[in-house]
């Protein structure tokens, strides 16, 4: 199977879905001629040309809300945002709008609309620059949220979420751009709301999503040479959630971490995490352990900026927690 | 006054007659607490909605506003039954009682609402404009806000991305002189609203919002541009509130006199007039026009009144499509 | 002690702290000439003038930000929203500047300014309008965030608020505006970070703050007439949270029910839900149960309405549930 | 030129010298990866940050501005030690080491940063203007934004608080054609900007943001009128970036000749040459001025260099204030 990037596997879902449907076309600051800020839209504009590849001015709040009118309209748009970051000053037309549009009208309307771009920290860009915002869209009913960790879930959920008649957030990462995996020549599509489990193990059960992945496998392997075989599950969607495969795992493991690189507080993690403390009261051997990022702002410093995120070293930590196998 | 054909005066008037029966029907159900939260009513600012939407081909156009939405959703053509159905909360409601006042939809109508954010409408008109733009089908959607709402950054946005797209879009901002408590000219740099376009390169103009025709002709002739070379439009129509802004509104803002003053320039009054002294109506087809609004809009009472209220069940619905 | 409104308790606060420090000033959409949307404040306009009650256009994100530069220049403001559903057009400027900004300088600035607003549903106005965001604000560090649930605690708290040096957010609740409660006329403040036990028992621990505090204690009679003796904790402050007291609580009922009226993923009532499952694990003698409202955007029809948020009847059958007294 | 005294155009020399070879300095700090992430040099537009703050009271005004920020915190006066201190990261930067480039602050120099969000000063500084005229303190609140910036709803909602306010505030825009890889003028419903201040009443002006003393001019006519009537200006300021919006740009959306056509009219060479004719500079002095100013950026690198990182318990602090 070819290897490509996390990058070359969303620009060929967009090509691929812009080929299909006419009705797709995709809108954000500097998609066009400058290929993308991140060169995920890279050489659409020179294919697709500028009807269905549109530049727009910094304006979140305005193009984001073109967007939702579009897609009331009938068009499938991709909403680019350059990060997630500055998706803040649009929330409103994507909560108020995107999401309780088909909700408030009793029905009459679809929303198919995307809604996409890097989330969660990269390198030395400080507080402004480094937010994970999922559980700001996992809150909302009427949104679809997924956060693919692998080029094949990146191409497969993106492709996904532009056939899906609902708003769906797509959660990129600006590191994970130049990860790279297998993916198939063949069209397929990943379903929106199935989990999958990226590791098998018997001893423990570490749920997580997106970018963490990488510290979460790192992490498992120092476990296995501890003798200690931990079940990765990525969560892949956010909303909805596939709780099922995650209490499947704990129900053979009795032992669960969440690693999710955002805040703690109020958020996608601490939630998974009560879920399984709820749904495998019985099955549970040790309190659900939460790894997020600290409760505080990103520093620009790359020290700090590294203390303050998911490490394999805290997971391992997390995990041996759940087993008391505290040193 | 000759060049209109006498039957599309008889529509005109009776879609604003049709209006304020309808608000006035609503605001005695919301006194007798059929109706429960927000209403606002509409009264004094027909002339807008029905002279906008007359120049209009919903087949192909479309019309937003924000959540003084009954007279735009009436001039579309909503029929008032699943409209009053819907202030009642009941299934039967065009949102399916979901909505409310301030969220009438009528997609087949192409009335896309109804918005409770104010200025919300504004980008996403702009979108439905630009998916317009996109098929090339022609149409025009017209955006409807109030003057509290200009200050907001998306109308800003918005008409920057309409010019710089060439979108098909006109902008109606209907200045009732009152934002909820405050009078436009407390809050805003500048009091003719029609110089906010040109920071956008957009003609902007002033109407008189009280006369249907006039709102009619400048809305025709903006659709034309827009068809034609996709323009888009600002117009600011001069209108006036006659109620609060909602039912609790105790209007410490202003004086009685100041109302009854406006009230002279009544935009049904002043068609009624035009058309009689036109010789296009007579007293005995005023008076059925009036008989035929208060049976359609008795119907509507009736039905709201007699529908279902929705099964617990529909709560979880319509939350997502398939 | 004499018995005012919530409403009358805010404006005491305010009118309090505007008096004891020049400092202080109002400002958003219709707090002066017409005292208020919700007339929380009435009559400051007659009594401080219009320099120091400021009435704003619709503009959220634009006075937002006047006000965290007013702050960061020394000033001390109370921005009014007039819903928190409203604000999510300033989130922006709450997020990434009121909250960050000290954080980004090192320390240079403090950010004296209190956010404030109904937050949460009222009657009948649908899915927009009706929303508790309360979680969106737990969620960042750099903020506080008070919840009171009674007159005493309403004035206390945004006194409290209003002379902190850090960027607080006050949810009200249009609702909760006519409710009743004993004020002493002696000044005093509430914490900020300190939970209040509102009721003692010892069966089950019911957490809870701001408006379904109501339903909260009306469950507690009906239960106490079934022998069941429920200990109400009041949060109060949702960041900081202050997690000693509901473990207090936890490690002696053994069992708790969490009572949140905002959507349940990724909620501030989904956390504390997770804390105590994890930090009371070896006292639980059950799963935590979280009372939330329905996972749907808020429709008009008042039935409706009711039945997405919490009940006493629903809090009644989650005690039953922890208590495993299903019927 | 005649009127500028030799100690002034100095200064403004120098400091135009200044904020050019610290850029260079951290352009190849970056290249030698002691510095990371995003960094907006400044190269080009340094007549504008320096100009307008010569015209300033820092005793009692303000700047603000957005992520393109090192030339506004020199013309403040801040030390460039702990500035380029803050591009390494470290504890004794300017905000130790938590912000990095997009983020500096120094509240004693009454430079209120540094904003990674476009647009976000903008009412930021709007509200600094705010509390100057609460104070009544006579004080001027100076904010720069680029022409990228413009379209952002804050711009719209700040401007028109301003008025009605009567504000003390100066916006700045500084025009240098790119936002990122966007020439203005495609994402511009209108190519002068200054006519941007008229849908609020704000006088708007372009002024050449090369040319340092027509920018001190300007400036020094607004920040009276602002001192004297609270009246808020707005201002186009023309100029050009020379090097790629950030560090990772390649720069494919213009030619290298489009640049060059540019440097014929930089801002030092212009002010230097002014001064050579009018007898206020000669090339010994100048030559004094480059080794002063190379002087302090190495000693600038020097102390970045040594300087300690932040020990990782102060991750957890300055989160809030006691
Ligand atoms: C973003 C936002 N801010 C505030 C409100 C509350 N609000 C509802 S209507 C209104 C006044 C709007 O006035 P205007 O735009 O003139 O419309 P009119 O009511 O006169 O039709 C306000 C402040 C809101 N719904 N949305
Ligand atoms: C709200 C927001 N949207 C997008 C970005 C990404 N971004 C950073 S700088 C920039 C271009 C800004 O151009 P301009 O305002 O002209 O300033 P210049 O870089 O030319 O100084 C963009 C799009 C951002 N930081 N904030
Ligand atoms: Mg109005
Ligand atoms: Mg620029």
């Amino acid at each position: 199977m070819p290897i490509i990037t996390y990058r070359e596997a969303l620009n060929a879902a967009l090509d691929e879905e812009m080929t299909r449907d006419d009705k797709v076309f995709l809108m954000g600051e500097e998609v066009g001629e400058y290929d993308g800020a991140y060169k995920v839209s890279k050489g659409l504009l020179d294919k697709f040309g500028p009807r269905r590849v549109l530049d727009t001015p910094i304006t979140e709040l305005g193009f984001t809300g073109l967007g939702v009118g579009a897609a009331m309209a009938g068009l499938r748009p991709v909403v680019e945002w350059m990060t997630h970051n500055f998706a803040l000053l649009a929330l409103d037309q994507v909560v108020n709008n995107a999401a309780k549009m088909r909700y408030m009208s009793g029905g009459q309307f679809t929303m198919p609309i995307v809604f996409r771009g890097p989330n969660g920290p990269a390198e030395y860009l400080a507080a402004q620059h480094s937010q994970a915002l999922q559980s700001y869209y996992a809150h909302i009913p009427g949104l679809k949220v997924v956060a693919p960790a692998t080029p094949y879930d990146a191409k497969g959920l993106l492709k996904s979420a532009i056939r899906d008649n609902n708003p769906v957030v797509v959660l990129e990462g600006e590191l994970m751009y130049a990860w790279k995996g297998e993916v198939p020549e063949e069209e397929y599509l990943v379903p929106i709301g199935k989990a999958d489990v990226k590791r098998e193990g018997k001893d423990v059960s570490i749920i997580t999503y997106s970018k963490p992945l990488k510290v979460v496998q790192e992490a498992a392997e120092t476990l296995a040479g501890l003798g200690i075989e931990a079940e990765i599950v990525d969560l892949r969607s956010l909303r909805p959630l596939d709780e099922e495969t995650v209490y499947a795992s704990v129900r053979k493991t009795n032992r669960a971490v969440v690693v999710d690189e955002s805040w703690p507080v109020a958020s996608v993690g601490s939630h998974v995490a009560w879920l399984i403390s709820r749904n495998c009261f019985d099955m549970l051997d040790a309190p659900v352990e939460l790894v997020a990022s600290e409760d505080v702002p990103m520093p620009y410093n790359h020290r700090l900026e590294l203390a303050a995120q998911p490490s394999a070293a805290k997971v391992v930590a997390a995990v041996k927690k759940v087993l008391y196998r505290e040193d | 006054m000759k060049k209109y054909d006498k039957a599309f005066l008889h529509k005109l008037l009776y879609e604003m007659m049709l209006i304020r029966h309808f608000e006035e029907k609503a605001g005695q159900m919301y006194g007798l607490r059929k109706i429960g939260g927000f209403l606002h009513l509409y009264n004094g600012q027909e002339a807008i909605a029905v002279g906008a939407v007359a120049a209009l081909d919903l087949s192909r156009d479309y019309v937003l506003t924000g959540y003084r939405d009954h007279g735009h959703a009436l001039a579309c053509g909503t029929d008032p039954k699943p409209l009053m159905a819907e202030l009642y909360g009941k299934i039967t409601g065009c949102s399916r009682g979901k909505g409310g006042s301030m969220h009438f939809f009528d997609a087949e109508k192409h009335f896309l609402g109804g918005n409770g954010i104010v200025a919300a409408q504004i980008p996403i008109a702009t979108g439905v404009a630009l998916a317009q733009s996109y098929r090339s089908d022609g149409g025009v959607t017209v955006c409807f806000f109030g003057d509290g709402a200009i200050h907001q950054g998306a109308f800003h946005e918005s008409l920057n991305l309409a010019k710089i797209w060439n979108l098909p879009v006109i902008y109606v901002c209907e200045n009732n002189q009152w934002g909820m408590g405050t009078n436009f000219r407390r809050v805003s740099a500048v009091d003719d609203f029609s110089l906010m376009g040109n920071a956008y390169g957009i003609p902007g103009r002033q109407v008189d919002g009280m006369d249907v025709l006039a709102v009619y002709e400048e809305i025709s002739r903006a659709a034309e541009d827009a068809r034609k070379s996709g323009l888009p439009t600002f117009l600011e129509a001069k209108t006036y509130r006659y109620k609060g802004h909602s039912m609790s509104d105790p209007q410490k803002y202003r004086t009685k006199d100041e109302i009854e003053e406006y009230k002279k320039q009544d935009p049904i009054l002043i068609l009624q007039d035009r058309m009689e002294k036109g010789g296009q109506l007579t007293e005995k087809e005023f008076h059925d026009l009036e008989a035929r609004v208060k049976a359609q809009v008795d119907e509507a009472a009736d039905f709201a009144e007699t529908s279902e209220e929705p099964a617990i069940h529909t709560l979880y619905e319509d939350v997502l499509a398939d």
